[in-house]
């Protein structure tokens, strides 16, 4: 069937709706509005508003009140409209969600998916363009997905509902409209692994969501130049899939990580530093990073553009560790 | 809400009164604010502006009237629905517009947009995209004056939807508890986005929540931008006499959808309709009118005036040069520093 | 604050009926809550406890009074001075003390320490150190009950200081909305560290920022636990009544310091003396002695009882084996993960 | 003279208040309680509550407020009480502190410094115990000191406050009390550069804060072992300096990155992927990591002495380094 990355969520959460009472979605204008980016158009006038809880803007609380009812043995769907407002929630998040299994001795695990937008690349400047996924992986308790292709936005969705542990998805805004065939039956995927979106033996390019279109593009501009790139998506964030990572890099020797967080700190450091700790002998050349501009980012299109990571920069440095000494 | 109809065309000299002088001035503050930002929905149609772009039709005797209470000496802190304020606090026409356009001659270069407009030499502290996240700042910039002796006021607009940020009520404390000079400015259009106050708040008199932390409050007509301005005067006199932050509900409505992505599924036409009768320009012009203070003649250049201004604004925007990419780096630092 | 003066010793066989049966368990209740926390003192004197301690010395009324109105199946969530609320929630003394020697018997194993007690058994989800961290908790355990068409209550204590967090106002309003199943338990003890109530909050009186909100919400004696358990039984049954969220401003004092590590600089003696005489252990017993419902033996009796419970607890908390540390990595996850 | 960490900030502190009246110190309880590790103690009795003035808790507006105050003139000193507690004031310190100056196209500089304490070892359980200095370091537009010495507890404070741009000083807890010798002139420092602690030629040891004790301590332990290693101290986690980095790994050619974050995302990943980007012809060996075990750090005194890095580990991972092959 086609379909878009927005219905496919849709249509996820509706079947988690319909197949167990205990799910429900909140935050601000799910409901009535129809979600700020359309993603839960429709469900209101379906499941009513109890189930469909519009909130205050009132992050923290909406967000503590999803640990909350998954301790009371609910199964909440919480979205915080974009993750640039994870931040007024962070506190629940880090010392309560991430922490309570633990500190109760394993008494009390949480059992809450928190879905949100992530992002830059529509003008929309500093405060709305936070692509933070990779600062959450920093967190012990958590588990953080970040869907890239159709499958996975409908299918990690399910399968983190049955997680007992708090699941993050991150929705790339830049995605929603992206459309394609998606099986009819298609429904819960495994989030143990990555995957690789396009085999190769010159250079791996190491990246997710967001970015996996571009970094596909750039591959299929390296094709041309007879350099076969091989591109991992990464898929989940926190627990890193390090054997794949591994497993990519000792097939090509040569890495590239692509990160549309700023460089310093994100994610993508994570993995360099991991195939230096684990594959160093097998790398031909310095894995390097194609990352966001160390800048807030900007509203005019051209410095955006500018700070965001490019199939073109991207191609720069698979072309550059393709030409190392090996 | 009663029908005021308006009487263009009434003949005859208008009052030169100072008094009414200075409401054609209101009238035409609102004017202006109304003719830049039915520019701004152009220009988004045409794809000439980008990102979020929140209109501020309706509430145009909010920002008229609080900021003709307001000396050049104080300060202002406001949201992302801010083109009007930033105009009438003085930022030009055209600075705003080229911001929009992302060029040089933007006021901050084409880096904020419309959601981060900022001006220095009006201490126009933005534009703030974080809702509720300016109420701390307007708290600081209050407190900065008070710990240095000056009288200044700092002059705080949000929506009814912050009300129910915890940084609100962390702010209202700390004005209130270090008797601070800030003029909270509540615009309570009734939604935030498409939520209901009464779908969002338990308390829905925001003048009376205000109250509980021992602020003056109180709750204006926000369509009756000589109420409006009133209001202001009268708490802004008390703010400089240094009895602490004082409170407005300013009782308003947008008429538009909340950004250009929204399709209003959440209010009915026939509501929109009701509040257009009290559109605050008709109101104020109907009011003028009927006391001669405003002829036809008054009008049409008040029109054209204003037109002349925004196709002026419109024209030097298109003509700025787009801030060039090569100088992305720039202002995260004071001082060039690498990462 | 009325000088009551004990009256040990009085003889004569007490009054046996139900009533006094009641009483005399939340004087016992109390004690139970002063000797474990004496305990705790001296034991981190002798440093066989660590990390930051909080006691509840003077505070006994309220949680002895809310407690002993909540039934079983309702859930409590508290703060960081929380050794008495588990202890009257009915978590056995030695499992509190055995998670402060960092013991497997501990009631989290000894990962939670002094400030994070938990215990499913008796729905006790902390043991919170974030200050208002744990009011969205209590919401979304009151939004569960009522999504589930449960009757159940959800008690959430805090300190007055907690009420000026921004948590607080967005928990208070959500209950609000939501009529949720939530008994707010403000324990105002007129300090947060060693900031006084009136150099923190512009509104002083606690139950009436409560009530704008729009929430049922009085203030109460908290050092007479009668009065306490009177106010939280009316709560409770509003709320078990579908009547949704009450709050209660608990009016009491901490005898000792914050925690093991504050100097007690920002208040002085001559204060903490005349809060002594109302100590509620004192005012409690004193009334039952005068009413004869309580007589010399009962009280000599209870004191060894209780005495004799803590001594276990001791015994049981040093004979426990320390979690071994190549348990570190469990509890991170329900299921082993590699980071 | 003798004195302690604690004692040298407070000399920092009274210093500024003296010398510049737009100084001022806000926070939970740094007056009349004297400071929640009394490094303010005395402070609020010779300045008077107006300039050191005790907050409420509401961390996201007093942070808030600092930043307004910046803007409005003032050179505002925000203490958190601790880390912790910082995640309450994420929004304004990263949407506020660290975008305005770029939002605003150059015209609105937030000159705040916000002091606050990091870290665990006191066996203050999994809320009370974080090590976000190097999370805050991934956010540009934000400066990020870590003093781990007498000298930089002493004189960074005064550089920060000379600095336009807001400034984060993280004081390590278990640090207050360090005590030792501090000249008498001592003032300010800069804040550019990483430092050499222990001069050495067969391993980098790089790391700052809290656990510079710890390598030190190493180094002694390897030096019985005849393993010469050098110690470097980042002290300014953002901006990195890189080139004392990449001179380190130049002339020993095998690094160990120790820090108290969670492994995942922490800043020695960016150090490693650092060295690996831009020595990596220069690396003997892998460079390896000793950081926090990857869970919410636990009360018992057993369990987290095991979380936390040792130098009995960090020695085993430069006797790695210096055995692999070269
Ligand atoms: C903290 C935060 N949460 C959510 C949003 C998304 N958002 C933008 S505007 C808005 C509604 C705000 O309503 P109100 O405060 O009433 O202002 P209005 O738009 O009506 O002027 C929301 C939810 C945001 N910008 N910031
Ligand atoms: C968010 C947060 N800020 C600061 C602290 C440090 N702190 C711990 S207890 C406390 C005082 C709390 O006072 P109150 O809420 O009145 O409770 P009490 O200790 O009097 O029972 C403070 C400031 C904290 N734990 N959490
Ligand atoms: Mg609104
Ligand atoms: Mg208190």
């Amino acid at each position: 069937m086609k379909t878009t990355y927005r219905e496919a969520i849709r249509a996820a959460l509706r079947e988690a709706l319909i197949n167990d009472e205990r799910v429900f979605l909140m935050g601000e204008d799910v409901g009535a509005y129809g979600g700020c980016f359309a993603v839960s158009l429709g469900l209101f006038e379906e499941f009513g508003p109890e189930r469909i809880r519009d909130t205050p803007l009132s992050e923290s609380a909406f967000v503590g009140a999803g640990i909350g009812a998954a301790l009371g043995g609910m199964r909440p769907i919480v979205e915080i409209m974009t993750v640039n407002f994870s931040l007024l929630a962070l506190d629940q998040i880090v010392n309560n969600a991430a922490t309570l299994l633990h500190m109760s001795g394993g008494q009390f695990n949480v059992p809450i998916v928190i879905r949100t937008t992530t992002g830059a690349g529509r003008q929309l400047g500093a405060q709305h363009s936070h692509s933070l996924e990779g600062w959450f992986a920093h967190i012990p308790g958590l588990r953080i997905l970040a869907p890239a292709t159709l499958e996975d936005a409908r299918g990690m969705l399910p399968t983190a509902l049955q997680d007992p542990d708090p699941v993050l998805i991150f929705e790339h805004g830049s995605l929603y409209n992206a459309a394609g065939e998606l099986d009819d039956d298609a429904g819960a995927v495994e989030i143990g692994h990555a995957a690789v979106r396009r085999a190769g033996t010159d250079v791996s390019l190491i990246t997710y969501g967001g970015t996996l279109p571009v970094t596909l593009e750039a591959a299929a501009t390296l094709a041309e130049e007879d350099i076969d790139a091989e591109v991992l998506d990464l898929r989940t964030l926190r627990p890193l899939d390090e054997a794949a990572v591994l497993a990519t890099v000792a097939k090509t020797h040569r890495a590239v990580v692509v990160d549309e967080g700023w460089r310093s700190g994100s994610l993508s450091a994570e993995v360099s530093a991991r195939i230096t700790e684990s594959a160093f002998y097998d790398l031909d050349a310095p894995v390097l990073r194609v990352c966001s501009a160390e800048v807030p980012v900007p509203y005019a299109k051209q410095l955006e553009l500018e700070a965001l990571p490019s199939a073109a920069r991207i191609a720069i440095a698979a072309r550059q560790v393709v030409g190392a000494r090996g | 809400m009663a029908g005021y109809r308006s009487k263009t065309g009434t003949a005859g000299a208008a009052d030169r009164s100072p008094e009414a002088g200075r409401r054609r001035e209101l009238l035409r503050e609102m004017l202006r604010v109304r003719r830049l930002e039915e520019r701004c929905v152009e220009l988004y149609s045409e794809a000439k502006i980008r990102g979020f772009l929140h209109v501020y039709i309706g509430e145009e005797a909010v920002a008229a009237g609080v900021m003709s209470a307001l000396a050049p000496e104080d300060a202002v802190v406001a949201t992302y629905r801010e083109h009007g304020h930033a105009l009438l606090r003085g930022v030009p026409a055209g600075a705003i517009l080229a911001e929009m356009y992302g060029k040089v001659e933007g006021c901050c270069r084409g880096r904020g947009g419309s959601m981060h407009l900022f001006d220095a030499d009006t201490r126009f502290y933005g534009g703030n995209a974080i809702v509720a996240g300016g109420l701390p700042l307007a708290v600081g910039l209050a407190l900065a004056d008070k710990l240095s002796g000056r009288s200044r006021v700092t002059a705080c607009f949000f929506g009814e939807g912050a009300a129910a940020e915890g940084e609100f009520h962390e702010s209202l404390n700390l004005a209130a508890l270090w008797n601070l000079p800030v003029l909270f400015c509540c615009e309570n259009n009734l939604y935030a986005m498409g939520t209901a106050l009464a779908r969002s708040q338990s308390q829905t008199d925001l003048a009376l929540k205000a109250a509980s932390y021992e602020i003056p409050s109180w709750a204006v007509d926000g369509m009756d931008v000589l109420e409006v301005e009133g209001a202001a005067r009268r708490a802004a006199d008390g703010i400089r006499g240094g009895s602490g932050p004082h409170f407005l509900e300013l009782r308003t409505y947008r008429f538009r959808a909340h950004s250009m992505f929204d399709p209003e599924r959440y209010r009915d036409k026939a509501e929109v309709a009701r509040w257009t009768e009290r559109d605050p320009l008709l109101l104020l012009r109907t009011l003028l009118e009927s006391s001669g203070q405003l002829d036809a003649a008054d009008w049409e250049a008040m029109e054209r005036e204003v037109d002349a201004e925004m196709a002026e604004a419109v024209r030097f925007a298109e003509a700025g040069t787009p801030e060039p990419a090569d100088q992305l780096l720039r202002f995260v630092y004071s001082t060039p520093v690498q990462p």
